[in-house]
């Protein structure tokens, strides 16, 4: 039961006709909003199996349909869908879990008005996210692209009555826009460079050998593609609205900022690879690196339960661009989809535990959860021992171990595996600090006292994901490399190792013990107490807690030199353009009162005394027209008969 | 006097043409003058056949669907003109036509 | 079936079939080649005189005894042959009815209109009588086969109307003449959805001529289902506007409002007795029977028998058993419903008929376009048509009725 | 057939000049509507069955009430229709008028030699009108429905009362 590539567009188009459904569907009807949705999603779903199994029957091939969209100078701008291995996992991974949190939504935001808009919004952004997935050409991807931004800030700001929800889209928004610049401009000078945006079209695609080859390489064209990646993925140094675009709801924060819309800089990179020169891959690796520790760094010191969450998303997409830098692209999409599971685990499980909590979501309010919420709790443990990397059984560690790997075959450099290693420390260190804070010790509030576990909608969704916490990693083992040999046939996978794996589970163990030591052995009892961590080190803490001062570096720079700019567009306005035109207005007017004496005083004298003669004859020859009808008519009659003597008489005959 | 069919219809139309124009001059009453008219147009409509019925034809129904278009566009003309009467009635409280002349320049 | 019984059934069948031609023929055999003609003519036109003259009186008794039947109680049944006691259930009746006419005093009001007061009756029915002659009443038995009879038959009946404003203004009455006004516009409303009614008739048809009409709908589908107008999505919508507007154009109840007798004393009518009134009278039976016949003709098949195996009886039989039966709707219908107020009526007309006429119009379209449809795929033809003219009728019937509730009654039960 | 061509004209003309001469409003509109029939007649004789057919439904059934209508709408009192006679200047001035065009036109048809027409006699059948209809003439008979319609229109909204102007009456 393949689904062949002709009818792939059915699988964005589910979701966009949901969610042209949900908005015109009446808003008092939740039933219809979510169940079209979901129904949409599932049956998406579905279809993105079948064209897996499609995709499976020849790895290798990229299937392609293109069409042309319309007719521009010489040629046609040209769209497509591609389905290869990439695709379609992508395609199971973004409907898999996107299903699992519109469900967990429905229970979630049950209380909320405007439920049936945000599964209009959710719907649009599944099916922008699907489309990008399947496009064919770096255009469409690129449309794509922007409407899951689109998505992405209408979500993120769905409470916008919160003017921490407003801002926080707004710089979302923003912020992605200026690596979107890059990535507009790396499209244009690729079509310059080589006529056509498509991927694959038999030969003269942008990623096809012949192609390559003429371009010859282009470092640029890799970079500015990269930005755009950068800013959707939210490397450095355009991490920093990944953790405010939190102030959307929960299930937004898993759906686009952890499991889907942050992956599609690492797919587009992925997908874009043969373009990349080495060059452009120490860039990125490089980037990556340092995305991935600095991240790890910033979230050991965070107290909401969503940032800590949120950077650590920011550390393990750091760990992704890292593997694409170093060349193993495969193993960069391996860890998406492990990510992808467990992430959104660990979100859903932190906004099952803020649904609970009654919106409370400072780790320090909160403790003492393992009791009351039983589902959550093991549920969470299981996506926190993936993400830290606990060995054999949790995905996460062979996602990661296969990243380690390819870092430390790179010829480069090793720096990238000494960031990446370190990273791996610290994520098992605040992920322990997560759990010891949230789920042991005693309830530090009336909230996290009074929690209780959420109904299934919202329980089931977290027992899936974890099962896919554990079982995926198993897809790509070093000894059974099922997924990277899928992915790219081609690909090189280091086996052995022994001594690398070591390392990363004593660093593991390292990360674990520490973090129970310091939080866990002795919990927190007062909420207000101090951190240890800040006790024992203030200032490098109080470093950390401010994010590393990024939003204040950026206000005094950037914003700064924005606002000086502006301040001297305004005066060069006020003052200079203004004052011409107020010259040039009062000579206008001077014009004016000199026409207006000339024409009252010697023009006007002479058009009225013709305009009387004429109306005088005027008069005199209206008066012919007496009224009388019968008089018309006799003249009509007398007329014809003089007319006709005059013919006559005239010789005609 | 030896007529032609088609001169004999010619003239009939003519004689009509006549009595519609002299009745549409000599009386006042607007919707006699309207009919008179009416009379006019029938005289036209029937020179057209006659000249379908013997002049040289050209082309088979070119006459008939003249007089068709005529005969409609007399409706619309009656349906409007009347309306009109109508209109001067209700404004001057007879229908004279010499006495529509409110509008004379 | 044998086929030489066949044989004989098929020659007895045309020889009945032609047997008011050979009829004729015989009767003119003896007379010259060009005076054949004129006399097959009078024979014709005298034929059909005489025959809707009779058929006229018998409608009288007929209607006077279903109006009794249907209001429970006998009706005439005394009159029967004269000097004798056999009363045939009062079937001498329009005897009596005619002598009584025939003798009454002949009053001229003297402020009337001499002329027009006396022209008014004999328009009237010489106009009626003009209607029969394109009526196809048998296989070959139509007095004047027209190419255009279609439009002379709507044409001579738009000059009813001149006669009854006659009447109406001849009688110098101001009754007679509200009631002529009134007659006037009720006839123009319905002319237009009688048009437009048979519009699809002669579009889908190709053609004007009644005969080519009639001719259009033989056959059977299935070999049980006749093929006439009245069995199409479009031919019944067209039948049922037919209908209602003929009823209105022969000023029958419902829409008797021109001579209605409790608010207009008889309308145009009122200064008429005796034999212009017996006139008058004749000729809205005769333009009933003509309106009725164009019925048969454009809709139900005119001639043609409703089964195959029917067509053993002849084909007047079964115009004639048509158009009877129409008349008896006519009158059950005079006798169930209650009368038009004169605002109902006009809005009937203009905003109800007129536009579902012009949506049949559309549908007829839709059912010539797709008339090389086959297959399963005519369910789908016949849904759409259908919902095509459902639809409009029931929004516009709902919109024309809202606001308007059932009459209560509050001292009757 | 000269014979009947004949009656029909003098019988048309004799109505014509006869509902032009009367003073009675009702009786003139009548016998123009006779003269109107002689004309259909006339058609019927030249062979034009269809235009014949139309003439009757038009003129007879529906211009006609047309007319009777705006004759009763337009009179005060029952006298009304029963209109004084235009004034002898005008009347004769008419005359001269008429007859100076009809001695025109009789001149010119008479003087004219008319080439001796071919001795078939056209026809034209429904069919055939049809197919001109809407073939050569579709253009046509587009225009005359939407002159119709306009006609319709104009005819409804200038014999309408406008509520306003009646209470300033």
């Amino acid at each position: 039961m393949g689904l062949s590539v002709q009818f792939l567009w059915l699988i964005p188009a589910l979701p966009l006709l949901a969610a042209g459904i949900g908005s015109i569907a009446p808003s008092r009807d939740r039933t219809l909003a979510s169940g079209t949705a979901i129904a949409a999603l599932a049956l998406s779903f579905l279809l993105s199996c079948g064209a897996l199994l499609t995709a499976l029957a020849n790895p290798a091939d990229h299937a392609t349909h293109n069409f042309a969209w319309f007719e521009l100078g010489h040629g046609a701008v040209r769209l497509g869908w591609l389905l290869d291995p990439l695709t379609a996992l992508m395609c199971i991974m973004v409907t898999f879990v996107g299903l699992l949190i519109f469900i967990f939504s429905t229970g979630y935001l049950r209380a909320d008005a405007r439920f049936k808009q945000f599964f209009c919004f959710l719907s649009l952004f599944a099916a922008a996210m699907l489309g990008l997935l399947i496009a064919n050409s770096l255009l469409l991807l690129f449309i794509c692209w922007e409407l899951v931004g689109l998505a992405s800030y209408l979500l993120i700001g769905f409470w916008f009555h919160k003017p921490a929800a407003a801002a926080a889209a707004k710089k979302a928004f923003i912020t992605t826009r200026i690596g979107d610049l890059g990535l507009l401009l790396g499209m244009v000078w690729l079509y310059d460079s080589t006529g056509s945006l498509l991927f694959y079209d038999g030969g003269n695609g942008v990623l096809e050998p012949s192609v390559l080859a003429a371009l010859g390489g282009s470092t640029a064209i890799g970079l500015l593609i990269f930005c755009g990646a950068v800013g959707k993925s939210g490397q450095f140094p355009l991490h920093v609205w990944l953790p405010d675009a939190m102030e959307g709801p929960t299930p937004v924060s898993a759906l686009i900022h952890a499991a889907t819309m942050v992956a599609a800089g690492v797919f587009l990179m992925a997908r874009v690879f043969p373009l990349l020169t080495p060059d452009a891959l120490t860039v990125i690796a490089l980037t990556g690196a340092i995305t991935a520790l600095m991240g790890a760094l910033i979230a050991v010191a965070q107290n909401d339960i969503k940032r800590i969450l949120a950077f650590s998303t920011v550390s393990q997409l750091g760990y992704m661009m890292l593997a694409i830098g170093v060349g193993s692209w495969t193993t960069a999409i391996f860890h998406l989809l492990t990510h992808a599971c467990f992430k959104a685990l660990l979100f859903l499980g932190a906004g099952s535990v803020i649904h609970a909590a009654h919106h409370e979501q400072d780790i320090r309010q909160l403790g003492g959860l393992r009791g009351p919420m039983k589902t959550t709790f093991a549920t969470f443990a299981i996506g926190m021992m993936a993400l830290s990397g606990v060995p054999f059984i949790f995905s996460g560690f062979w996602s990661k171990e296969a990243i380690l790997h390819a870092a430390h075959a790179w010829d480069v450099s090793q720096l990238p595996l000494y960031l990446g290693l370190a990273a791996v420390v610290l994520t098992a260190f605040y992920m322990t600090r997560l759990m010891a804070e949230v789920f042991f010790g005693a309830a530090r509030s009336d909230a996290a006292g009074h929690a209780q576990e959420n109904p299934p909608t919202m329980t089931v969704p977290l027992g899936l994901l974890a099962v896919c916490a554990v079982g995926l990693g198993f897809l790509g083992t070093p000894y059974w490399p099922w997924l990277q040999h899928t992915l790219d046939p081609l690909a090189h996978v280091e086996a052995g190792g022994y001594g690398l794996m070591m390392v990363s589970i004593v660093l593991v163990a390292l990360g674990l013990g520490s973090g129970w030591a310091i939080y866990g052995r002795k919990s927190r009892v007062k909420s207000s107490a101090a951190d240890p961590l800040a006790v024992r080190a203030p200032s490098v803490f109080a470093f950390l807690a401010a994010r590393m001062k990024f939003d204040e570096l950026y206000a005094a720079t950037f914003g700064r030199l924005n606002h000086g700019l502006a301040v001297f567009a305004d005066a060069l306005d006020r003052h200079l353009w203004d004052g011409a035109v107020r010259f040039f207005s009062r000579l206008g007017e001077f014009a004016g009162v000199v026409n207006r004496e000339t024409d009252e005083g010697a023009l006007n004298g002479g058009f009225d005394a013709t305009s009387e003669g004429l109306r005088k004859r005027a008069h005199s020859y209206s008066r012919a027209q007496t009224g009388d009808a019968h008089g018309y008519l006799l003249m009509v009659a007398f007329g014809f008969v003089v007319l006709v003597f005059a013919v006559l008489l005239g010789g005609a005959r | 006097m030896n007529l032609a069919p088609l001169q004999l219809c010619l003239l009939f139309s003519s004689a009509l043409f006549c009595i519609g124009l002299i009745g549409a001059l000599s009386r006042s009453n607007t919707i006699l003058v309207l009919l008179g008219i009416e009379l006019m147009l029938n005289a036209a409509n029937l020179n057209f056949i006659a000249f379908w019925r013997y002049g040289a034809n050209s082309e088979p129904a070119t006459g008939v669907m003249f007089v068709i278009f005529a005969i409609a566009v007399a409706a619309a003309e009656a349906a409007v003109g009347l309306a009109l009467v109508i209109t001067i009635y209700r404004h001057q409280k007879n229908i004279r036509l010499q006495d529509a002349t409110r509008l004379k320049g | 079936m044998s086929a030489a019984w066949t044989n004989i059934a098929t020659s007895a069948h045309s020889l009945l079939e032609r047997l008011p031609l050979l009829a004729r023929d015989f009767t003119t055999d003896w007379l010259p080649e060009s005076a054949r003609w004129l006399a097959n003519s009078l024979i014709t036109i005298a034929t059909v005189v005489v025959a809707f003259a009779s058929l006229f009186a018998l409608l009288t008794i007929v209607e006077r005894k279903v109006l009794a039947r249907v209001q429970n109680r006998p009706g005439p049944n005394r009159v029967g042959i004269p000097f004798t006691k056999i009363k045939l259930f009062g079937l001498g009746q329009p005897l009596a009815d005619g002598i009584k006419m025939l003798t009454k005093e002949d009053i001229v009001p003297r402020a009337a209109d001499q002329v027009l007061h006396f022209l008014a009756p004999v328009a009237l029915l010489a106009f009626s009588i003009l209607t029969f002659a394109v009526i196809p009443f048998g296989r070959q038995l139509v007095p004047l086969e027209l190419d255009a009879g279609v439009l002379y038959f709507f044409a001579a009946g738009a000059a009813t109307e001149l006669a009854v404003f006659m009447a109406g203004w001849a009688s110098h009455n101001k009754y007679s003449l509200l009631a002529a006004m009134r007659a006037l516009a009720q006839l123009i409303s319905y002319e237009l959805p009688l048009l437009l009614s048979i519009v699809p008739v002669v579009m889908l048809a190709g053609s004007l001529s009644t005969v080519g009409i009639v001719e259009k709908q033989a056959g059977w589908t299935w070999g049980f289902v006749p093929h006439w107008h009245v069995f199409t999505p479009w031919g019944a919508a067209g039948f049922a506007i037919f209908f209602v507007a003929a009823l209105a154009e022969s000023n029958r109840s419902p829409f008797d409002r021109p001579e209605a007798e409790s608010e207009l004393i008889a309308g145009h009518l009122t200064e008429y007795s005796g034999f212009k009134y017996a006139l008058f009278f004749m000729a809205e039976y005769f333009g009933m029977c003509a309106l009725c016949g164009m019925g048969v003709t454009l809709f139900l098949g005119g001639w043609q028998a409703p089964l195959p195996f029917l067509e053993i009886i002849p084909s007047y039989f079964w115009f004639a058993a048509k158009l009877l039966t129409l008349l008896f709707v006519f009158m059950w219908i005079r006798a169930t419903l209650p009368r038009l107020r004169i605002d109902q009526l006009t809005r009937l007309a203009w905003k109800f008929l007129v536009p579902l006429a012009l949506i049949n119009l559309g549908v007829a379209v839709f059912w010539a376009l797709t008339a090389d449809w086959t297959g399963a795929i005519r369910a789908i033809r016949w849904i759409v048509a259908g919902a095509l003219i459902v639809g409009p009728f029931v929004l516009i019937g709902r919109k024309l009725s809202s606001g308007i509730a059932p009459r209560t009654y509050r001292y009757a039960t | 057939m000269t014979a009947v061509l004949i009656l029909i004209a003098v019988a048309t003309l004799c109505t014509a000049a006869v509902a032009m001469a009367l003073r009675n409003l009702i009786h003139s509109a009548l016998l123009l509507i006779a003269s109107w029939t002689g004309i259909a007649a006339f058609y019927l004789w030249a062979g034009a069955e269809f235009v014949a057919f139309a003439q009757v439904l038009i003129y007879v059934g529906a211009i006609s009430m047309v007319v009777l209508f705006a004759v009763l709408l337009t009179r005060q009192s029952r006298a009304d229709v029963a209109i004084a006679p235009g004034s002898l200047g005008r009347v004769v001035l008419a005359l001269i008028a008429g007859g100076a065009v009809l001695g025109v036109l009789v001149g010119a048809v008479l003087s004219t030699k008319f080439a001796n027409s071919s001795a078939t006699t056209p026809t034209v059948t429904v069919k055939q009108i049809g197919q001109s209809l809407g073939g050569a003439h579709a253009a046509a008979l587009l225009v005359i429905g939407v002159l119709l319609t306009v006609a319709l229109l104009g005819a409804v909204v200038l014999a309408t009362t406008d509520r306003a102007e009646k209470e300033d009456a």
